[in-house]
This record gives structure tokens, sequence and C-alpha cells, in this order.
């Protein structure tokens, strides 16, 4: 298993190009401005936060206007990019020593390179759109204004967390996407169901933050330096067992936070948010920040094969978990969920390859923020034409009262097939290709992935647009969405039919990026036709075999005899019982001691939480007698240990 | 003149004030018993001037007593008031604050 | 040395007597009441701790008094040392010691007028 | 005796400038105890603040702009120094938040949250009356600016008998202070006589290490103390005694354990606000003296009384934390967390190098910072009866008012030390120094504590965030600017000092050179 790092030392079949970032240098021209990047949503967000009722009226529009305004900055400084040479492309503004002590030194600076540009396009565009979409999704709902302050929020966190020159400055974007992704998914407070999938996705994000915090620590003793430059360039300097454990915790983290298997359950139930959340968030950028750590932290990878080997298999499992739930969901948003997770297991996988696979990582994920918030916002488009029905089972024959959403949800469903020339075919072929480059196992698993993604999708696909109508009776008149609702996500569909195409064309991706991330070529195990061939072949068989089996009637309650499969996806593969064995009931433990609702407590008893420190805190506590002379006592007793103690150190 | 004797009283005088603040009750003389304590260290000044020959023992002696007085004002009046709330002046009976 | 003791000791066996006189005139002369508050035990003026609800007590202005002859006494404290050597410290110690005077003088004002000095 | 006076006396030289500071705040107390005299009733709220803030901010004014002016003065007596005008200035710019927090009057329907006359007994037909005439306790003004001078006095104390005087001088108006509550007046007298009666008992052992120290140097300079450790020969009893016994003193009033039991009982049944003034001005007149003691006297005794230290630090930051993990009252809470605050400051004494001076500086200017808004947005939830501190009423707090919660969660993030507030910072450069200072042992017993500390804190964050609010539970009270401004700095310079903590950490760094 250590083909990645054997093959990056001897350099061999021809091709290895090494990262090679200059942190260095310092931001000049239009770079000095980035920080406007995050200022503007940042400011929006605590503008619409603190002026309150006053500005409910016009506060979504500055909170489009601020995303714009960002997105326009981005613009900016991805053409002045363009212009420079690609030594200069990388660059780092300082802002300001956030602690210097003696010689310990933390910068806050910002780092702009390729890789933060490709982000920095992608969640400030669509997340623009999604702003825009928004404005006519949230029309009827009376905290509109604090659900832009919400998103402006994530916008500034996320680009902190993409433009970050450090590992500490990128936990606090980590930690602000993690709280704006808290507060949007429990955004509906009087649905019980979306309270309790924020505190899931609060507490099993934790579980990755530990893992974060952590690596963190962990490289402040191994490199005494936590910014990127510190820690990425001396990898060589440390042990292969620490850069292991960096890299574990790291995968830990990004598990955490891109629904990663074994931390995946929180992404289903986090569909309760409003749909343009599912979209920004839920699909297009912050479950990819995993992706992004993982890529961002290459050399450490790179350093470690062991590593870098669990990011390949968490990426294969997950890939297989989230394709296999995506088949038995009824709920259009989890059937996307259960996608999402899958795509971003391809994601993974082709992160944990190394240098074979980081560029199509990112080029995947590119491709995937387009399509999947394309169909996502689709799906809040059927939603908001069917009274917030999620059932597909009550869909049905959608293609002839919603034609608009129904042509971008069919480009959507093309491009992550990976049907040629659509987005998904360039990037997710190359992911697929680069992984049997590494062997047998996983280019096997990649592929029959592709296989079932085509089947869920086209599932989903048939089961809503074509067939008959299905409508239960307070549904009878479904409509297409408003134009506001609607150009954005004619935006993402055109992207998502040509994204690939423009991003694949003369390699434009892998030289963007190459000079940030490194790019190697190998020898697949398997005749590269015969790979794509095959993958398609697979794609197709799956789409027709679900064409042929949803396309007659779906009945609208589930069938109850299944296969034992079947049942365990519809349960998403008990993921939530391994989680409520593993991380929940501790959690819970944890929480209920936290919050303190032991019932003695709260009668107001001094028993408290016993067992919560042995014990030993209540025993303690009853040395605290209320008395004044037994506090002297204590005193007392003290002075003379003082003195005993002083005297027995001279003799 | 060795100062020694008068250390050792004084010593012994603290110790006295010291286990007196933990044996009695009554808030008045707990209080007593911290004034005993001051005034051994009063004594304590004044043998070691004694016996350096210098004058700032004797003079922080003054100081201590003035210190002192104060706080026996504020004592008393904080003991004054727990008196008149409870009618009780043991230093255990208002234990409402504990744990 | 020894002799320049002899008026201390004097005093001393002065007071004694005094002490002893003036008890036992009382003894013998005073009417002879007892009842519970005299058999308590003895606890510098105070009743004895633990004591019913309700027991007697001494006016606030006993307190008041003796709290306020202390900060009094505090004043001679300074101004005796300072009166003995007021010739060797000249105008310096006498400002100093007019600043703390004045000082005080505030705190009496504040007695006064908040009602301390009358008894009623 | 006369003769050694005539040998010796001539005029001391006093550098008013330097004591400037503390002598418009004791002469304003003066003012304010003749204001107290004469000044109608009615008028004296109003007089009373107008000359408790034109003092404090006057005083504030000398001071910064005599900082860096060290000198040695009152004949030795008094050592204006880099730490210690931090300290002063410090305590003073607290001090104004804290006035702030004692001004409120909106809170309380009755008034603010002082009783209407401290001799009228509680529950009593007097008492109603006084309320109902809207009388209010305004000789906690003139209490409060002795404290003040006292503090001020404290920290640049240079000789044991000036400390025991300035000690005495910030402790006792604070005994009274103590019992004067408005709401649950039991609790409020009993708190006093508690915190006056050890208070007491722990001067007493402060003096009589005073006596010792006197004993061995014949001097109670501090720099005379050091001069004659450095002269030792060999053990000497008495110099032991006084470090041990001046420690005694010293960790009681900065609440180290074991010599803190005072603190929970006396923090809750205080006011609120006289027990921010506690937990955030005492600490640091106190943690500023036990500095100046073991550097400037007792350096040279190093070897004997850091082992001790690291034992007391290690056992008060425990025993802190694991107390404060039971805690059903947020006060009390509070008050264990300031406990263990105590333990991590003195890793920064036990460093016993420039970098644990600087740290200390820091870590109490970010702790009291933060002290004086948490205890201020405790006043602000109350029920029918008061203030609403028992954990269970401030469930789902973040739902009623997010701002008051998010505004305490900030602040709870600062004690536990998370990064990007302003309590990191603080842990962080105290844990450096004591690394540098060769107590890399404590430093990991500290990063536990506030691991376990962590729990305590967030605990009730997840209280006020994720459980639903009891239905008869407390009101969020609109307060007046007064404790609304003290707050908001308070959480404000608790997350600029988080994200630009350097121009802090370079002042204090300048500051934090003892003279002696």
């Amino acid at each position: 298993m250590n083909l990645t790092s054997s093959l990056i030392a001897s350099g061999q079949e021809s091709e290895a190009v090494e990262a090679s970032v200059n942190y260095a240098m310092q931001a000049s021209g239009a770079f000095t401005w980035m920080w406007l990047l995050i200022a503007f949503p940042l400011f929006g967000a605590a503008f619409l936060l603190l002026a309150g009722r006053r500005t409910d009226k016009w506060g979504h529009w500055l909170g489009v206007a601020m995303s714009l305004a960002s997105f326009a900055t981005a613009v900016v400084m991805f053409f002045a990019m363009i212009a420079s040479p690609d030594a200069d492309r990388s660059q780092t503004l300082h802002l300001w020593d956030w602690i210097a002590v003696g010689r310990f030194e933390v910068p806050i600076a910002l780092h702009l390179d390729q890789l933060s540009m490709t982000f920095v396009l992608l969640i400030t565009g669509v997340g623009s759109l999604i702003h825009i979409y928004a404005v006519g999704y949230m029309a009827e709902d009376p905290a509109r204004r604090r659900f832009f302050a919400y998103l402006n929020l994530f916008v500034a966190a996320m680009l902190l967390l993409v433009l970050a020159d450090s590992y500490l400055v990128l936990y606090f974007g980590w930690e602000g996407v993690g709280l704006a992704s808290y507060l949007l998914i429990s955004f509906f407070q009087y649905k019980p169901s979306a309270a309790v999938a924020g505190k899931k996705a609060f507490v099993v994000n934790r579980v990755g933050d530990i893992g974060m915090s952590i690596a963190i620590m962990l490289m402040f003793v191994t490199f005494g330096s936590v910014t990127f430059e510190g820690v990425l360039g001396n990898v060589g300097m440390a042990s292969e067992t620490a850069n292991t454990w960096i890299g574990l915790m790291l995968l830990l983290a990004a598990c955490g936070k891109s629904a990663q298997f074994p931390l995946q359950s929180w992404l289903l139930d986090a569909m309760e948010g409003p749909t343009p959340v599912s979209a920004l968030i839920h699909a297009a950028t912050m479950v990819t920040a995993g992706v992004y750590l993982i890529v961002r932290s290459g050399p450490i990878f790179e350093a470690a094969p062991t590593a870098a080997t669990a990011v390949i298999v968490i990426g294969a499992i997950t890939l297989m978990f989230g394709a296999i739930i995506g088949c038995a969901k009824d709920d259009i948003k989890k059937v996307l969920a259960g996608s999402t997770m899958s795509q971003i297991g391809y994601m993974m996988l082709a992160a944990g390859l190394g240098p074979i696979g980081y560029v199509f990582a990112i080029f995947h994920l590119v491709a995937h923020g387009c399509f999947k918030a394309n169909m996502f916002l689709g799906a809040g488009s059927i939603m908001h034409g069917m009274n917030d029905q999620v059932d597909m089972r009550r869909f049905g024959a959608l293609r002839f009262v919603m034609v608009g959403t129904f042509i971008t949800f069919s480009a959507g469903w093309l491009a992550i097939m990976g049907i040629p020339p659509f987005a998904g075919f360039f990037s997710k072929d190359k992911i697929i290709e680069a992984a049997f480059m590494h062997g047998w196992i996983p280019g096997l698993v990649a592929a029959i992935g592709a296989g079932i993604t085509a089947f869920y999708m086209t599932r989903l696909w048939t089961m809503t647009f074509t067939g008959k109508a299905r409508w239960t009776e307070d549904n009878q008149h479904p409509h297409e969405s408003p134009k506001i609702m609607l150009i954005p996500i004619a935006i993402l569909a055109f992207l998502s039919v040509s994204i690939g195409f423009i991003l694949a064309y003369g390699d434009a991706i892998i030289n963007w990026l190459t000079p940030v991330t490194g790019y190697a070529e190998q020898e697949t195990v398997l005749n590269h036709y015969i790979i794509e061939y095959g993958t398609l072949a697979m794609v197709i068989a799956g789409a027709v075999i679900a064409y042929l089996q949803y396309r007659r009637d779906v009945p609208i309650t589930p069938p109850q005899h299944v296969s034992a499969l079947t049942t365990a996806a519809r349960r998403d593969l008990y993921g939530d019982a391994f989680n409520e064995a593993v991380f929940m009931r501790p959690g819970q433990w944890l929480t209920r001691s936290l919050v303190f609702l032991d019932s003695r407590v709260v009668d107001g008893a001094v028993n408290g939480v016993a067992a919560l420190a042995g014990g030993l805190s209540g025993r303690l506590r009853r040395l605290q007698t209320g008395y004044v002379r037994s506090y002297g006592l204590w005193m007392l007793i003290g002075a003379v240990v003082l003195l005993g103690f002083l005297i027995l150190v001279r003799v | 003149m060795t100062p020694e004797y008068y250390i050792i009283l004084s010593a012994i005088l603290f110790t006295l004030g010291a286990l007196g603040f933990l044996v009695r009750r009554n808030a008045i003389i707990v209080f007593m018993c911290v004034e005993l304590m001051l005034n051994a260290s009063n004594l304590a000044f004044v043998g070691f001037a004694n016996q350096w020959g210098n004058l700032d023992g004797q003079t922080i002696a003054f100081y201590v007593m003035v210190v002192a007085a104060a706080e026996v004002v504020v004592g008393l009046a904080i003991i004054l008031m727990i008196y008149r709330t409870r009618r009780s002046a043991s230093v255990d009976e208002p234990n409402l604050l504990k744990f | 040395m020894g002799a320049e003791y002899i008026p201390v000791l004097l005093l001393g066996a002065l007071a004694f007597a005094f002490a002893v006189f003036s008890v036992t005139l009382a003894t013998l002369t005073g009417p002879k009441r007892y009842n519970r508050a005299k058999r308590d035990a003895y606890e510098c003026g105070i009743d004895p701790t633990p004591q019913p609800m309700g027991g007697g007590h001494f006016s606030i202005k006993y307190y008041l008094t003796a709290m306020l002859f202390i900060i009094f006494d505090i004043e001679i404290v300074f101004l005796y040392p300072w009166a003995v050597s007021f010739g060797l410290m000249g105008v310096f110690a006498l400002v100093e010691v007019i600043l703390f005077i004045v000082t005080v003088f505030c705190v009496y004002l504040f007695v006064w007028r908040r009602g301390g000095l009358e008894w009623d | 005796m006369n003769e050694l006076i005539a040998s010796v006396f001539e005029t001391p030289v006093i550098n008013y400038r330097q004591l400037s500071p503390i002598l418009i705040i004791l002469g304003a107390a003066v003012i304010s105890v003749l204001v107290e005299a004469f000044v109608p009733r009615a008028n004296r709220r109003v007089v009373q603040l107008v000359l408790v803030f034109l003092a404090l901010i006057t005083a504030i004014i000398w001071a910064v702009t005599g900082a860096g002016q060290q000198a040695i003065t009152g004949e030795g007596a008094i050592a204006v120094d880099g730490p210690g005008t931090f300290l002063q200035i410090t305590i003073l710019i607290v001090s104004v938040f804290v006035a702030m927090l004692m001004a409120e009057n909106r809170l309380d329907p009755a008034g603010d949250a002082f009783t209407a006359r401290a001799n009228s007994l509680p529950g009593s037909e007097d008492e109603r009356e006084y309320t109902n005439r809207g009388w209010t306790t305004t000789e906690l003004w003139p209490l409060f600016l002795f404290s003040v001078g006292g503090m001020l006095l404290f920290v640049v104390a240079n000789d044991l008998l000036i400390l025991f005087v300035a000690l005495e001088v910030m402790s006792l108006p604070l005994y009274l202070m103590a019992a004067i509550a408005r709401r649950r007046r039991l609790l409020s007298q009993e708190a006093a006589m508690k915190y006056f009666l050890l208070g007491a008992f722990g001067s007493a052992f402060f003096l009589y290490g005073s006596a010792m120290a006197y004993g061995f140097a014949g001097s109670i300079r501090l720099g005379d103390i050091a001069n004659a450790i450095s002269a030792l020969p060999g053990p000497n009893g008495l110099i032991i005694a006084a470090v041990a016994l001046l420690s005694v003193g010293m960790f009681f009033k900065i609440a180290a354990v074991p010599f803190h039991m005072w603190a929970p009982d006396v923090y809750v049944g205080a006011p609120s606000p006289v027990t921010a003034f506690m937990a955030s001005c005492v600490k640091i007149a106190g943690v500023g003296v036990l500095l100046r003691v073991m550097y400037v006297a007792f350096s040279g005794l190093a070897w004997d009384w850091r082992p001790l230290f690291w034992i007391v630090s290690i056992v008060t930051m425990l025993v802190a934390t694991i107390l404060a993990l039971t805690q059903t009252d947020i006060k009390r809470m509070l008050a264990y967390s300031s406990i263990s605050h105590a333990g991590f400051l003195l890793i920064a004494v036990i460093a016993l190098n420039p970098q644990g001076i600087a740290s200390t500086l820091i870590y109490l200017v970010v702790y009291a910072t933060a002290t004086v808004g948490a205890f201020g947005i405790v006043t602000l939830v109350r029920g029918p009866s008061g203030e609403a501190t028992h954990l269970s009423q401030w469930a789902g707090l973040g739902k009623r008012s997010p701002l008051v919660a998010g505004g305490f969660a900030i602040l709870l993030l600062s004690f536990a030390g998370i990064p990007l507030t302003a309590g990191f910072i603080g842990k962080f450069t105290v844990f450096g120094a004591g690394i540098a200072g060769g107590a890399t042992p404590v430093v990991i017993v500290g990063a536990v504590a506030s691991m376990i500390a962590a729990f305590f804190y967030v605990r009730v964050i997840v209280l006020m965030f994720f459980t639903d609010p009891a239905e008869d539970g407390p009101t969020v009270v609109t307060p007046s600017p007064f404790t609304g401004i003290a707050i908001s700095v308070s959480v404000i310079l608790t997350v600029i000092f988080g994200i630009f903590p350097q121009p802090l950490i370079e002042l204090a760094e300048k500051a934090s050179i003892f003279i002696r």
C-alpha cells in the first residue's frame, strides 16, 4: 500500500509533479484586498443580526448583495490570478500577529492560491445563486432576515476556512461553518425533528472537531507551528508515526464535517433544514470541507501511507454506503443526501490516492457542487409547488406541470450519472481511472458505485417526473416556481452541463491545480478504455433497470415485504443504530450530565451527578460545611502544612 | 536581653488565639481571639524592635492597634446586625450558605 | 535597677486593693437577689450562647457607643507620639497631624449628622 | 528613645505625583463621607455617582499620564513600578465598570441591589417602610472608594506594614459591602460575617508573618528582606515562618485552596455587583501583591517556596474544578471558577521570571474583564424574588434572550480558555511562562484542569441553548445603560483581546519589571 509514497520518492512513471507552494509570498496588488471576501458576508451577518426587525423588509436583499459583492471580489481575484505567472499565484495576506510570545508566533493570515481560489469561486458563486433562490423560497417565512443573516455567516466562515493560512485559522472557520450549519438545520425550530436534527449534527460534529483539535495540538508539538508553511513544509522532519497520527486525526475531522463513515448519520437528518441550506451547506460547500482538508494536507498523507490508506478505505465504504441508502429512500431530499454522501466518498477516495487523485477530487467537488446544488434547488422547487411534500411516492408526472424544473433537474441527473458530455462524466471517470491506478479494489468499488448511482438517480427521476400522477388530495395543483427561483436553477443547470467540459478542456483544471497539489499519472491495472466503457455500460444498465422498474405504478405506501438489504438501507444501513451505540449514548449521557437534568439536582438537592467525577466532587463538597469554624480549621491546617512543608524542604 | 521569651510568649498567644477561633462559638469571642492574634503579633514586633534596636517594630505596633480598632468597629457592626436579625451571636447559627 | 520599679509596684498594689475593696463592699452591702441571668455563665458581658430566642439583650446604643469610642480612641494613639517629638519634627509633622485630625473630624461630622451622638 | 529619633529625623520625601491616583481616590472617599453627612437623602445618589465616577476617571487619567515614571517613594514604603502602575490602572478601569453595576437601579422594582437601610431588620415593618420611601444604602459609595483606594495602595506597597494597612483598608469596607443586599438579606448578612471573621483570621496570619520577617531582617522593606535572605548563611526558622504565614494571608485573599472556603459562601451571599468587585478587583490586588512579595522579597528562597506553590497551585486547580462540576447555583459555580483561576495564576507566580509577571498581568486583565460581565449578566436574570441563580432556572435562556445568553456564553468560553476569546490568551501566556520557568508538571495539571473545567462551562451553555425553558422561568430584565454598557464592554473586550491580543501582551511585557 505504499504505492503513493514510493511514487513520490522515485518519481517513476514520468510525470510526477510535486507541489511547490511558496507560502511566504506576501500578497500584492489586487490580492491585498482578499480580506474583503470575508468582510462582506461577515458584515452582512452582523448587521442583519444586530439591526433586528427594522430590516425585515429589505434585509434579505442586503444578504444577497453581500454575497454577490463577495463573488465579484472573487472574480476580480480570479482574473488577477490568471494574469499573474504561476509562481505568483500563491499569495499570503498577513493580517496581524495573533500571539507573538517569545519564539512562538501565530500570525493571522489569509492564503489564496489556486486551490483556495477554486473553492472561493464555488462558495461565492453557488452561494450567491442560492441566496437569490432563497429570496423566493423563504418569501413566506417571517424569519427570513435571520435566515439570510445565518447564510451570510456561513459564507463568511466557509471562506475563512478555505482562505486560512494556518490550521488554527482553518479551525476557526471550521467551527464557524459548524455553528452556521447547526443554526440553519434547526432553523424551523417549531419542528421538533428539526431541533433534534440540529442537535445531532452538533454532537456528531463535535466528535470530528475533537480530531481536529488533537491534530492541531499534535502539529504544535511535532512541528512547533500550525501554519501550512510550517507544517507541510517540514513534514519530512517528523517521524512517520507522528504523521500517521496527525493524518488519522485530520481524517476523523474530515469524517465529521463531510459525513463520512462512521460519522455520516447526521447528514440525512440535516435535510430538516430549509432546502436552500441543504443545497448550499449540505451538498455544495460545507460538507466538502473535509475533502479540502485532506487535499490541503496532502504532504502529511503522502508521508503517512497508513493514514492515506485509511482515507481510501473510508471513502470507498462511504461511497457504497451512501449509494445503497439512496436506493431505498422515498424522501427526495434524503435520496439526494445519500447521494451527496456517496459522491463525497468518491472525492475522499480520490484525495486518499495522493497526487494521482487530488486534482480529480477537487474537479469532482466543483462539478458536484454545481449539479447537486442544481438538483437540490430543483427538489426545493418541487416541494414549493407540492405543498412541502417530500415523498416521491406521491409525486409522478411532474414533467408536465413543472417544465422548467424538469428540464434543469434532468441536466443534473445526467451530470451525476456521468453521461458524456455532462459534468460528471469528466470528473467521475477520472476518479475511477485513478482508483484503478491504485489497485483493483478501489477501482471496482468506484465503478460499481457509478452503476448504483445511475440506478438511484434514475429511480428518483422516474418516480418524480414520469409515470402517473400520485398526488394526494391536498396537492392537486402543483405549480411551477417563480422566476427568482428558476433562474438560479437554470444557471446551475447550465453549469451542470458545461462545467466538466470547460474544466477538462486542455487539462485546464490539472494545469491550474498542479502547482498547489502536485500531480502524477500511473498505469492503471486495467486498460483505461475498458474502464471507461465498462463504467458507462454499468451506468446505462443501472439507469435502464431503474427506469423499467419505476416507470410503472409505484404504490403510495412503501411495500413492507422487501429484502433485508432494502430494509437495512431504509434504516440508513443502521448508521443510526451504530452511531447511537458508539456516539449518541455516551453523547446523551454526556449531554444529560451537562444539562444537569439529573432529577436530584433539579430538585435542588446537593448530591449532584455523583457519578460524574466518581463522586469525588460530591464528597469534596461535604467539606464545605458552612461553619466558619470549620473553614478556620482548614485554614489553620493549611498554615500548619505550609509551615511543616517548608521546614521539611529545608531539612 | 534576648527577645526569645517575648517571641515564645507571642507565639503562645497567637496559637491560643487561633485555637480560640476554632473552639468558641460566640462571634464576639471568636473575634476577640483574632484580636488576641493581632496583639500577639504586636508583642513580637515590639520584641524584635528591641532586639534590632530600631523603632520600626514599635511604630508598627501603633499602626496595628489602629487597624485592629477599625476592625473591631466593622466586626461589631456586622456581628450586631446578625444578632439583631437572628437573636443569636453564635457563629454556627447562620448556616444557610454551604456546599 | 529595681528601685525605679517601686512606684509601678505600688500602683499595681493599689489597683488590686481597690478592686478587692469594691467587690467586697458590694457583696457585703448590696441586695442579694438571684435570678436566671445572674446564675448564667459569664461571657464578657454578653449572653452566653446558645441562648433562647427572645432573650434579653443590650440596647444597640451600647455597642454604638463602644464603636464610636474606639474611633476617637485611635486618634490619641497617633497624637501622643507626635506630641512627644513635636519639637524635633516641626512643621512637616504639624501639617500631617492636622490633615489626620481633619480626616477623623470628617468621620465625626458623619456620626453627628447621622444622629450617632444622640442618646435617647 | 528621643536620642534615636533626633539623630535620624529628616523630612521624608514623598513623590505626590506618583501617589496621586491613590490620594485622589482616598480624598474622594473622605468627601464621599461628608456627602453622606450633609447632602439631603434625595440627592445623595446622584451626587455620590458624580463624585465616584469623577474620582475614578481623574485617577485613571493621572495614573495613565504618570505611567512610566517609576519611583520608590514614601521613604521606600511604596514602589510605583511597571507592574504596580499596570495593576493600578487595571483596578481603576475595572472599578469603573463595577461601579456601573452598583449604580444600576432599574432591575429591581424596588430600587438598586442594596437594601433600603442596613440596620432595619429583614422582613420587618421598618424595612418595608424604608423601601417604600425609596431609600437606598448610599453609604456603599464611600465604602467602595475606600476599598478601591486600599487596593491601589496594596499593589504598590513596598513594605509589610503598608501592605497590612492597605490590606485592611481594602478589606474592611468589603465586609460591610457584602452585608447590604436588598434581597435575601439573611444570606447577605451571613456572608458578611463569614467573610469578616475569616478575613480577620487571615490578616492575623499575614501580620504575624510580617512580624517574623521583621524579626529576621530587622526591617519590613521588601528589598531589605531580600538582601537579608541573600546574606543568609544557613536555614533560619524565622524567615521560613514568615514565608509560610505571609503566604497564608495572601492565599486567603486570592482564595487558593485550602484557604478558599469563604469564597463560595461569600460570593453567593453578597449582592452581585459587590461579588463582581470581590471576584475581579480583590483578585487583581491579591495576586499582584503575592507576585510582588514573592518576586521582590523571597526570590532568594525560591527553592523553598516553589515546591509549596506547586502543590497549592495544583490542589487549587483540581479541587476548585472538581467542586465546580456539581454546583447548581450559577454564582457558586462562578465562585469556584474564580478559585480555579487563582490556581492558574499561581503557575505564573511559580515561573519566577519576567514572563511570569507579564502573563499574570495579562491573565488578570482578561479574567477581570470577563468576571465583571458575567456577574453583570447574573443580575439581569431575575425571578419574582430577585436574581434567579439556580442553574435549572437558566435552562433555555438562549431561546428567550439570545443576546444575553450569547454574551454569557462568550464569557464562559473565555473562562474556559477557548481560543479566540481573551481567556485563551491568559491561559496560553501563563502556561508558557510556567514552562519557561520549569514548572511543566504544573502546567500539565493546569491543562487537564482546564479541560475538566471546560466541561462545566459548556454545561451552562448547553443548558442555555439546548434545553427547553421552564414554564415559570425567570425573565431577563432590560437594564439601564449602566449595566448595559458594563456588560457590553466586558463581552466586546473579551472578544477583542481574544482576536487582537498583541497590544495587551506588549503592554504587559513592557510593564513587567519590579523595582525595589
